[in-house]
């Protein structure tokens, strides 16, 4: 069976859906004719047409708010943003209008909003953020950020059935750089549930997006020093899947935080908390937060590599964590 | 590509049956006598909670359009359109529960005053944040579009909402898309303190249709008989296929900007003024000339309004507040 | 010698630097003849003229853009949000123009954005938000809040005299509910320094903005019990004084972190993940941490009054906390 | 209130001397030059950090316009400008190393090739968010009014760019305060694979001009000579207090939407069509026509840019890339 990669594995999720469900359709720029920026939505003009696959003006607010307008009446709109960073531009939307719509008049926003986030691609400040924190604050929105192929397209088919604004950050470091086996089944990855990607005893990482692949480098480099990391994937980042967070502290004690955010009002810092207050008195250690340095993006390969989390930092804290 | 410069103001006397005309003449004086009713009496009497905003003066606007409303068209009002909820059917005692934050009010409890909303009667709910609504709209004229129903939507501003970034950004898309939509505009000369010269250059709001390539139209937004044909040819256009229309009609805020600013920075003069144009006199001696109603008439509905209201103030006072724990109900899907 | 509320001496704050430092202006809605919505700038178009106090069109992000773009020519800008909630409208050029400015090409971008935040007034969610964690993964922006009459003075002047970004938090629920004298000479209270309202052995209340009052509440009720509460008011979330915070953690060895933002995602996270990591081997208990609960901000009396942390559930929890 | 419709395409053979012509020529040369060397060899070479924009056919926009430029006048540009640049005499040395990332670059290797700025030379650094630009620029012209100063600010932007919130909102203060600024349109027809009539309904950027109260007027991009007399009126206006234009200079962007991009969605014949009409023959053949330069000075003129390239290439390839630590520095201020 051929391999699938993270972009391929996206593109399916969205396909299946669209066949299945008349009421799902995208929007977003240059998503049209061009199959998008980095070519997720490659092919669904031809197959879909015009009106399901909607080339919009740059204009990130009114493409969300189309996109809320447009769930009132029946639809499953998928927003796709070119690079995940302009969902700034469309901030308003989603925390204001999507975001309290169920709680304040019962009307819910079952919408998608995708986007290629993170870096390693010598994108820049502006190309290569990871935007989860900005949002984390706003109950009502659901956000997950798959790891896998497997997950991508998973993740992506639930976020489209979900009944409630899901924003979707696809790392576009992984588009092209993994690839797996992927079932021939219809199948979805629920929203809200973490994965153990890797069984320890000795730490445990608590991680997501591209970054799960940096902690399991390390923890393989490290299972050769006999220390045995466990390594969590969230998968979704909000809400959170508390019980795996908790159940894997209690179980190695020690736990990493590891995050592609920069570090300060990362959502690391919720993850943090919710041990430091409910798996306390099982903690062996200091809870120990891996992360960017408070900076933006910088664009030059000798500082984006500073900048980003790297294999060595891991095993460098997580050594440090173990001896602790 | 229409381009046609904003059209003059016409007031029109065409042939609007009596019966319509008695129609909107019940739902203006309705709504005047609601929002009167909630300013000036529960809201003193310390019944509402949190802050009002009437749209005394203007009620021609919101019930001389959304009147023409389809069963399966949708609007989204703004602030000052309490009309347009009355004629969705929206009860009057669910809105007087609603400004007294019970839990039979349309939200429940959960958001303020004005923003109601409920997907059975085709009313979404206004978000404090102005014109973020735009964009919504539009997206339920692009659904009605793709599935090809002849649904429209309607979509009102004040003059002051204009001005933001959404605003243009969910006409552009609506008029890029040729979407079957109206954009309807209270110009009322303030947006709070801030009058029009120092919110747009241009005149008139709907100067500003030619940069979307769509039909602009000032209307007398007290003469209730204009804002009536008005609307009605613009939703007609957009049910046709034939796009977007923005439709301004010309009015002035009777009141502060809320119930607790006393306008002081508009000249007296021109509460003056306008008091001669308010639409409801306006109507019911048009419709006097013409013999179309009497005063009697006029008092019976009145009092008819009087004790519907009487008797939703009552319900509503009679309605429980909400459960302290509904705080944490209803914001993600429930099965 | 006259007391001065919250409101006035914010008001203060600003005229004082507006007549010592020409650069100094002010734009915003109904800031000029009306005088803002909340009566901050009461007076000032008269005092200063319409040149240096400008009613601005509904544009939240246009007037955020044009304070920077006035700020790289040399002016000093203050923009007043008529509520905060509506910062989310200018959220792309806060985070993106103004916060990214210096870092990529070293132009600082010295504005304040300040506007009212907090509830208890039945604003319902789009009147009575607290946005700071919006803003707290976007290295470049500096975040205060105040909680008494002194340091909202004292920390206007500072924010307008710093040389980078400064969002400015004042709870409308504080405007007029407190008062006190204010020095006669010029002072500024300087960003990014927390301030002990309180001492205290037992355990620690950190926290900020008008729940600063409630922790107080709380301590004094607590104080019959013989339970000694320090109550560290942080008046800066961003960047955090870290020392502050460190240093009550190991003196009193509990932690309840107090914040009147929703519970997940907000600023407390990052506070206690600090605490978690460097000053673990001082804790006797876990990191508890208080606030609402994830909804928006619902409008009635009775949802408003069970969603806000009262002084009761401050007293419980301390109280729990110390018998821990 | 100018109300005018967008003026027709003017191409004006004015009194431009000699001297300005051969500058415009110089600059539109040095600016294809460099985006020649580094799309098509560094890039290819792999010298080139991350993707690169360039304005291949538009040349004449940015050249033409910011030629006006006094010295403290002040200039946001957009990815498609690099003419500007040149012309605010930042050297060709930084920006070469700019586009390699390394330290002596514009930016330091803090942020990506045409995100350039730098204050000395009043050239402020494009965000890649689309329009963002346009209320900075309009608040470096609210300082300049108010301070009484007689500068300008010229803000650039694509068509695409257009559809933004922020590009509304930013005209409009702009306009309600009449300050000195005037909006630059490179209109090349599309953004990124996205024609025109899928971003705006009406057929010229400059039929918006009108809902801002301002003159709009549409150019020939191509004919540097059209651009620097249109761009001289808006700019002077803009000067002497009479408030913004909006200028849209026709255009094609003769490339894809960046290095990666083959543009497949673009009819061939556009190209062929367009190359007919590029802006530095164009202008040669002019000024050889007129007896204002023979080829042998062009040949030269290609001969010295070539060797200023040379230099900033092999000067930016010894410079050395940014320290790690480095990516520390400069978040905030330091004394
Ligand atoms: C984005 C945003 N900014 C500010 C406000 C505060 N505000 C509420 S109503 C109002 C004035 C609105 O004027 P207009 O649109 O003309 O409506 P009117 O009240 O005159 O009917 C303002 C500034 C808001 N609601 N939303
Ligand atoms: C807010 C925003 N959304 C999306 C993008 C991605 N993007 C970069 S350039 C571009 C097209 C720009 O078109 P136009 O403004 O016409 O400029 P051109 O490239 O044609 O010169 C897009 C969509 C962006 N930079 N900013
Ligand atoms: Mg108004
Ligand atoms: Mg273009």
């Amino acid at each position: 069976m051929a391999l699938t990669t993270y972009v391929e594995a996206i593109r399916q999720g969205i396909w299946e859906e669209m066949e299945s469900d008349e009421r799902v359709f995208i929007l977003g720029e240059d998503v049209g004719i061009y199959g998008g920026a980095f070519k997720v939505t490659k092919g669904m003009l031809e197959h879909f047409g015009r009106e399901r696959v909607i080339d919009t003006p740059i204009s990130e607010s009114a493409i969300v708010g189309a996109a809320i307008g447009a769930s009132y009446v029946g639809m499953r709109p998928i927003v796709e943003m070119q690079f995940i960073d302009f969902i700034s531009c469309a901030f308003d939307q989603l925390t204001n209008f999507a975001a309290k719509s169920r709680y304040r008049w019962g009307a819910g926003v079952p919408i998608v909003v995708r986007g290629p986030c993170g870096g390693g691609v010598h994108g820049g400040p502006f190309h290569s953020q990871n935007v989860e924190s900005f949002f984390m604050n706003t109950p009502g929105l659901k956000i997950v950020a798959p790891s896998t192929a497997y997950d991508a397209k998973g993740l992506i088919k639930a976020a489209i059935r979900d009944e409630d604004p899901v924003l979707y950050f696809e790392h576009k470091y992984l588009y092209r750089r993994i690839k797996e086996e992927l079932p021939e089944e219809n199948y979805i990855v629920p929203i809200g549930k973490a994965v153990i990607r890797r069984e320890g005893r000795d730490l445990s990482i608590i991680t997501y997006s591209a970054v799960t692949h940096t902690a399991l480098e390390a923890s393989e480099a490290l299972a050769k020093e006999n220390i045995e990391i466990e390594v969590l994937d969230l998968r979704t980042i909000l809400p959170l899947d508390e019980e795996a967070i908790l159940q894997t502290a209690r179980k190695t004690n020690k736990v990493i935080i590891l995050h592609e955010a920069t570090l300060t009002g990362g959502s690391g810092g919720e993850i943090a908390a919710r041990i430091a207050e409910k798996a306390f008195e099982y903690l062996d250690g200091p809870i120990v937060r891996i992360a960017p340095p408070d900076t933006p993006v910088p664009y030059s390969p000798p500082l984006e590599e500073f900048f980003l989390p790297q294999v060595e930092d891991v095993i460098e804290a997580a050594r440090k964590l173990a001896a602790y | 590509m229409p381009k046609q410069k904003a059209a003059e103001r016409k007031i029109s006397k065409m042939k609007i049956s009596k019966k319509t005309k008695k129609e909107l003449l019940y739902y203006m004086k309705l709504t005047r006598s609601i929002e009167d009713r909630i300013e000036r009496k529960l809201y003193r009497q310390g019944k509402i909670v949190g802050g009002v905003y009437v749209g005394r003066g203007q009620e021609a606007i919101g019930v001389g359009s959304a009147i023409h409303m389809e069963e399966d068209d949708i609007v989204a009002p703004t602030h000052r359109d309490m009309g347009i909820f009355l004629i969705r059917g929206i009860s009057v005692r669910r809105i007087i529960a609603q400004y007294m934050g019970r839990k039979t009010g349309v939200t429940k409890g959960k958001d303020a005053n004005m923003h109601m909303g409920d997907l059975n009667h085709n009313v979404i709910a206004f978000v404090s944040h102005l014109a973020d609504n735009v964009p919504v709209a539009a997206g339920c004229a692009l659904a009605f579009k793709m599935r090809g129903e002849k649904r429209v939507a309607l979509c009102y501003n004040g003059d002051g909402a204009v001005s933001r970034g959404d605003w243009h950004e969910g006409v552009n898309l609506a008029t890029v898309h040729k979407l079957p939509i109206v954009f309807f505009i209270n110009n009322n000369a303030y947006a709070y303190s801030t009058p029009l010269n120092l919110q747009m250059a241009v005149e008139n709001v709907a100067d500003r249709a030619v940069a979307y390539a769509m039909p602009g139209e000032i209307v007398d937004g007290n003469d209730v008989l204009a804002v009536y044909e008005a609307s009605e040819r613009a939703i007609r256009r957009a049910r046709q296929g034939e796009g977007p229309s923005l439709v301004e009609f010309k009015t002035f805020r009777m009141t502060g900007h809320s119930a607790h600013d006393d306008a002081g920075y508009v000249p007296r003069e021109l509460f003056e003024e306008w008091q001669k144009r308010d639409p409801i006199p306006k109507l019911e001696t048009f419709m006097k000339k013409e013999g179309e109603i009497t005063q009697e008439e006029i008092d019976n509905m009145q009092k008819e309004i009087e004790e519907t209201i009487d008797d939703a103030v009552q319900w509503a006072e009679n309605s429980p507040f909400p459960d302290p724990e509904d705080t944490l109900k209803g914001v993600y899907y429930e099965e």
